[in-house]
């Protein structure tokens, strides 16, 4: 029905805008949402890929990569907070050095 | 997908719509009656007989209120909280069967929206996304009182959401679907509120706390907030979170008559499908009594209880009753 | 059966020494002087039992045998062990160790409790018999390795117990540091000729794969002369260090810093000779070569008459000595060099008898004279005690009335040095002058100029110490050593006097004892006419020795007779022929520029500048690259973006 | 067929749209409400893909947690908004720059290596079904699920221990364990 391309590229879209967010926001969390667009930038492939194969391992691999997702921002959320704790700032360029 | 199946969806989503509505605004007066009664009171009776008319002359009222933005308020989302709260209020009953097929006018009509295969699925995304207009209204008043209630709601609701999920797993792994028409339809013998009653507990304190109804109603718990997340609102747009609010109400007490107390089903049911709705509304009428008790009936529970009570008590017992199921289904399948 | 079981008892000989040693080293604080004294002597005499023992059994079973201890090296090819030779070469030179050692011993018990309390110091008594009975091991595995490794261990101990004996009053001597200096001296200029034997003995098991003596003995018949040419002259460089030959002899002088005991068993009796036995032991070698074989004489000869003119001008009692045994070392090396291998060990052991004993007397002389300075040192200021040196013969004279014991001996020894018939240094001399003459004779004519300036200036020692009047107090109020003393001094004195009938000429007992180990070695005969010019020859040193210094009799504290009527020749021996002053300008002054050269121009400036430059290239290039590790989590997202792009373009454009 | 390609195109620009506005937004709480447009919109994407499971999934994890932590953070901290101002100079223009870079290759890749005419067939009703998925989850692909769920309770662990931060130390602080007061 629809070319598998059209998924491709909105998916490249969603990438590069992630990579943008990542490299170009100062707010560790746009930083950390940006970081889940790839991701689903990549799932997005995955389920895409799992449809044109027609092999359901695709979207297994979308449902570990959401699980996987959920424990990396409860732990990532959980160390923002701490952060913030202690610079009273989620800037990103505020955690220039070690000491805390 | 002829033109007269649209036809019939439309039809059945606008009876859905207009049920919720009409029925949240005669839920209020059941509320305000019943409560009444409880507090040996009378409650209103000068709009219409018995005050049946009294909906109506709020509604008049809400319309005409004037309508107060906050100074630094974001107005877009201020605008944009009730819509989102009233959204997933109204289209999560989608999923819940009013009955089985009736034939009107010589056609077959099911009396379901849409039985998909993944319903309760379905009931727990919508729930998980209903929060957001909470929130999004407590911090867009710019009011630390409503930032605080959204807070809270989204705490609250993350928690309980849990215990929800697991309890509306039970339902599923007995009747071994995801779809409500045939969890409704496996509950022919015997409803699942008897074997699983911890089960059904679990599920109606969840559901109090999901729709933040008393004794669970922290966010906009007067005393401490003010009125919480819909202090700054007036108007039609408080009325929007009120109708949500007893649209929920309505709601969750349809799933849960479907998912534990056989939905639709009744005495002769098999032989008069079109009893299936007046069974469903009686089950319906019956939960909302017992919320409208509960909330006349017990205090408000202090929050840090409420948390602790969510995670140490509800999810571990939730969790447990899970696994003590799936172990005697095994058992006795296998 | 019984032979084997006496074989057995060889690594006893090293093992008992180490037992004592250890035992003073760990308990010789509570045992006492003389507990320290009986252990350290019992295990020297013990070990002189053992030797006695072995020889025994080799007087029955000529061959030589290996006695096995234990696995020592085991990388590849190489297998050496610990494993002890007993043949007669090394049996003859345990006997000459052990003995005169122990006799040394029991002398040092009764020394070293003077000297200790005479320098100040009563706790290093234990130290001196620790580093004694150390000297003892390491000698006795010197003389009885089965391979040129162990050997060399024998070897570097022995020069360490010399480094650690001479420099035993390290805190004395000129300026304080002089007996430091001496000892180090020592040390270093051994180390030179150790670096030749250890150039050896990296050649022999390169080129023959193994430092077993019997192995390398048969390959090196089938070896290249030049080969065995250069072996063996690296091997006498390392002799020459040892055993004090020009042009290494040096240190031996300054070693005389070291106690009296010292000086006797260590540079005199046995460890100078460790030269003349490694020649001895390696005669296989040696003889493949005549260029070698020549070398070595010349050097022996040249170093004995060198050495005797040196001793004619020096006034102190020791050093005089410390020259006359160069003197006689060279006389050994030169008979080894003439393939005379028994008459080189011969005069070893006579030599070791005599110089011993020479040694301890002047020991005995000394410390008479240190007694009676401390007795006129009565009533006297204290700091001007030690104005008087007691070992200069200056300030001596006249004490054989009152140290008689002491004069017999001395005078013994003094004959026998000297070569005077029937003595024992007569047959061991004799034996090497007629090698001489009948094979080189230019040597022979060195070698009796030798013996007579030998004869002289012992003569010249007597007279001046003996005889004539008493030139100080001190040497008025000497008094004769106690009999700790003087018994071992009889003992050798009765040794040195008889020493002759071990290779009585016609007899040779030694030559056919040793030819169970040098049965290549021709037998000398005796030739009666070179006997009676090397007698007349040392009588005539002697009588000269007489006309210059006893019979006039020599005034207080005067100049010597001699020096007037020889003018600068004397002068010259009496500064040594310059030649620490030579060596220092020639070889240390150049060295020291060098070094200097190095340690500041090349080293400080060229080797640290670039080692710093280094440092300081690497840190300011980390400074420059530290500024991408600026902690900015986004530059790092952005590097590794970077990284990705490069990636994908690389995947695009292949 | 038309109509699904107008489903696509509108909830492909949607989603576009939706990517764009959370990466513009100045608003932190905007970027959320975007992304959670956004992750709706795809699981849209993933109805039409045959993935019914997979998009609710998506709703229920995505859109109605991760996104619901996001945003309670956000409040929490009160961090919708930073303060002006861009430390690395140059860091931006080169972001951008190589971003360009990074999708004109992609693109490129795309036009090149990619098949246009390769076609989505239609998935069979059953093939995403919560059924389907779970049959293969559970019978092949058991062990990585059994990871999956020890690494989020590790995760849950470790958030906990994270951010009960204060009251853990105190307690600490009261038995005496930390060294700083032993130093005192």
């Amino acid at each position: 029905m629809i070319p598998i391309d059209y998924f491709v590229g909105l998916s490249v879209l969603m990438f590069v805008v992630g990579i943008a967010g990542v490299l170009l926001r100062r707010n560790a969390l746009v930083v950390f949402m940006s970081l889940e667009l790839i991701l689903n930038a990549a799932n997005l492939l995955f389920v895409a890929f799992a449809a044109y194969y027609e092999l359901l391992a695709g979207q297994l691999f979308v449902f570990f990569v959401m699980t996987v997702a959920a424990a990396e921002v409860a732990v990532g959320l959980a160390l923002i907070v701490e952060i913030f704790r202690a610079k009273k700032s989620i800037d990103v360029d505020q955690m220039s050095s070690m000491k805390g | 997908m002829d033109g007269t199946m649209i036809l019939e969806w439309l039809i059945k989503s606008l009876i859905l719509i207009l049920t919720m509505t009409v029925g949240f605004a005669y839920v209020t007066l059941y509320e305000r009656k019943l409560l009444a009664r409880i507090q040996v009171r009378i409650g209103p009776n000068r709009a219409g007989p018995f005050g049946v008319l009294q909906p109506v002359a709020d509604g008049i009222k809400l319309i005409f209120k004037e309508e107060l933005t906050p100074t630094n308020a974001d107005k877009l989302i201020f605008i944009l909280a009730p819509v989102l709260t009233v959204i997933p209020a109204l289209i999560i009953g989608a999923v819940v069967p009013w009955g089985t097929e009736v034939s009107i006018f010589g056609r077959v009509v099911k009396l379901y929206l849409a039985d998909i295969n993944i319903g309760v699925l379905y009931l727990m995304a919508v729930t998980s996304i209903s929060v957001y207009g909470l929130a999004l209204a407590g911090w867009s008043s710019n009011n630390k009182y409503a930032t605080l209630g959204g807070l809270r709601a989204m705490a609250q609701m993350i928690s309980y959401e849990l215990a929800l999920g697991f309890a509306m797993i039970v339902p599923v792994m007995m009747a071994g679907s995801m779809s409500l028409v045939d969890i409704v339809e496996s509950q022919k013998s015997i409803w699942f509120a008897v074997v699983q009653p911890l089960a059904f507990v679990i599920y109606f304190i969840a559901a109090l706390a999901e729709i933040n109804r008393s004794p669970f109603d922290m966010p906009e718990a007067e005393q401490e907030l003010t009125a919480g997340y819909h202090t700054e609102y007036s108007g039609m747009k408080f009325a929007l979170f009120f109708m949500a609010e007893y649209i929920k109400m309505i709601a969750i007490s349809m799933i849960g008559a479907s998912l534990f107390l056989g939905g639709y089903r009744g005495p002769f049911i098999d032989l008069y499908p079109a009893l299936g709705p007046l069974y469903l509304f009686i089950k319906v009428v019956v939960i909302l009594f017992v919320i409208i008790w509960i909330r006349a009936t017990l205090p408000r529970i202090r929050y840090d209880r409420l948390m602790q009570f969510g995670w140490k008590i509800l999810f571990p017992l939730a969790l447990l009753n899970v696994f003590i199921t799936a172990v005697v289904l095994v058992w006795a399948g296998g | 059966m019984e032979n084997n079981l006496l074989f057995s008892l060889a690594p006893w000989a090293v093992l008992l020494p180490v037992f004592g040693l250890l035992l003073n080293l760990v308990f010789g604080k509570r045992l006492g002087e003389k507990g320290i004294g009986l252990i350290a002597s019992l295990a020297t005499g013990l070990a002189f039992l053992v030797s006695v023992l072995l020889a025994i059994a080799l007087s029955r079973h000529p061959e030589a045998t290996v006695v096995p201890l234990a696995d020592w090296i085991t990388v590849g090819q190489l297998n050496l062990a610990w494993a002890f030779r007993v043949d007669t070469l090394s049996v003859t030179m345990m006997l000459a160790v052990t003995g005169v050692g122990t006799l040394i011993h029991v002398y040092a018990t009764g020394y070293m409790h003077k000297d200790v309390r005479h320098q100040g110091d009563p706790g290093s008594y234990r130290r001196f018999f620790v580093y004694f009975n150390l000297f003892i091991v390491a000698m006795l595995l010197l003389v009885s390795a089965n391979n040129y490794l162990m050997l060399f261990v024998g070897w570097e101990g022995v020069g360490l117990c010399s480094y650690l004996l001479i420099g035993f009053w390290f805190n004395k001597g000129a300026e304080g540091i002089g007996n430091a200096r001496a000892a180090k001296k020592a040390f270093v200029v051994n180390r030179i000729g150790d670096f030749g034997l250890l150039i050896a003995i990296f050649l022999l098991f390169w080129n023959f794969g193994t430092l077993e003596f019997d192995g390398i003995f048969a390959a090196a018949a089938k070896a290249a002369p030049a080969l065995v040419l250069v072996i063996t002259l690296f091997m006498l460089l390392g002799v020459t260090g040892k055993s004090a030959q020009l042009p290494l002899y040096v240190w031996l002088p300054d070693a005389m810093a070291g106690p009296t005991p010292v000086s006797a068993l260590i540079h005199a009796a046995t460890m100078v000779t460790a030269g003349v036995y490694l020649i001895a032991r390696s005669s296989p070698l040696y003889i493949q070569v005549p260029a070698a074989q020549m070398t070595v004489a010349w050097v022996g000869a040249l170093t004995a008459l060198f050495a005797a003119t040196i001793a004619v001008g020096q006034y102190d009692i020791k050093k005089v000595l410390a020259y006359s045994t160069i003197s006689q070392l060279g006389f050994m090396v030169a008979a080894v060099g003439m393939g005379a291998y028994v008459a080189g060990m011969f005069h070893l052991v006579t030599h070791a008898f005599f110089k011993a004993l020479l040694f301890l007397a002047a020991g005995s002389v000394i410390m008479g004279m240190e007694h009676g300075e401390e007795q006129s040192a009565h009533g006297r200021a204290p700091g001007d005690a030690h104005s008087l040196d007691p070992q200069d013969m200056r300030n001596m004279g006249g004490l054989q009335g009152r140290m008689r014991t002491t004069f017999w001996v001395y005078l013994a020894g003094a004959l026998a040095l000297s070569g005077i018939a029937p003595l024992s240094g007569f047959f061991s001399k004799d034996e090497i002058l007629a090698a001489a003459f009948r094979n080189m004779p230019v040597l022979f004519i060195l070698l009796l100029a030798a013996a007579f300036l030998t004869a002289f200036y012992m003569g010249r020692q007597i007279f001046m110490v003996f005889f004539g009047k008493a030139r100080s107090a001190a040497a008025e109020q000497a008094h004769e050593s106690p009999p700790v003393i003087t018994v071992p001094l009889i003992i050798l004195a009765v040794l040195s006097v008889v020493g002759g009938a071990l290779n009585l000429p016609g007899v040779h007992s030694l030559g056919h004892w040793l030819e169970g180990s040098l049965a290549h070695t021709p037998t000398v005969e005796f030739i009666a006419g070179v006997a009676l010019l090397s007698l007349a020859v040392a009588l005539a040193g002697l009588f000269l020795a007489w006309m210059v210094y006893g019979q006039r009799r020599m005034p207080f504290k005067d100049t010597d007779p001699l020096a007037r009527s020889l003018g600068g020749l004397f002068t010259a021996v009496y500064n040594k022929w310059w030649v620490d002053e030579l060596y220092q300008a020639v070889i240390l002054r150049p060295y020291q520029q060098l070094s200097d050269l190095l340690a500041r121009t090349v080293d400080m400036g060229w080797i640290d500048g670039t080692v710093n430059g280094l440092g300081s290239a690497a840190r300011s290039f980390a400074g420059q690259l530290r500024r991408l590790e600026n902690g900015y989590v986004r530059s790092y997202a952005l590097t590794i973006f970077l990284g990705v792009v490069a990636i994908m373009a690389y995947l695009f454009f292949r | 067929m038309l109509i699904t390609y107008l489903i696509f195109g509108v909830f492909g620009l949607v989603v576009a749209a939706s990517a764009l506005g959370m990466l513009l937004s100045r608003n932190a709480v905007y970027s959320a409400l975007f992304l959670v447009l956004n992750f709706a919109t795809v699981a849209v994407l993933y109805l039409i893909l045959g993935a019914p499971f997979i998009a609710l999934v998506q709703i229920t994890v995505y859109a109605g947690s991760i996104m619901v932590l996001f945003l309670f953070v956000i409040m929490l901290l009160g961090a919708e908004k930073m303060p002006p101002g861009e430390p690395l100079r140059g860091h931006r223009w080169l972001a951008i720059v190589f971003g360009l870079v990074f999708l004109a290759e992609l693109v490129l890749f795309l036009i090149y290596r990619g098949g246009m005419q390769a076609v989505v067939n239609a998935p069979s009703l059953e093939f995403g079904s919560p059924a389907a998925v779970g049959m293969m989850l559970f019978q092949k692909y058991t062990l990585p699920f059994e990871v999956t769920g020890f690494i989020l309770v590790v995760a849950t662990v470790g958030a906990i221990l994270f951010t009960r931060g204060e009251g853990f130390k105190s307690r600490k602080r009261t038995l005496g364990i930390t060294s700083g007061d032993k130093a005192e």
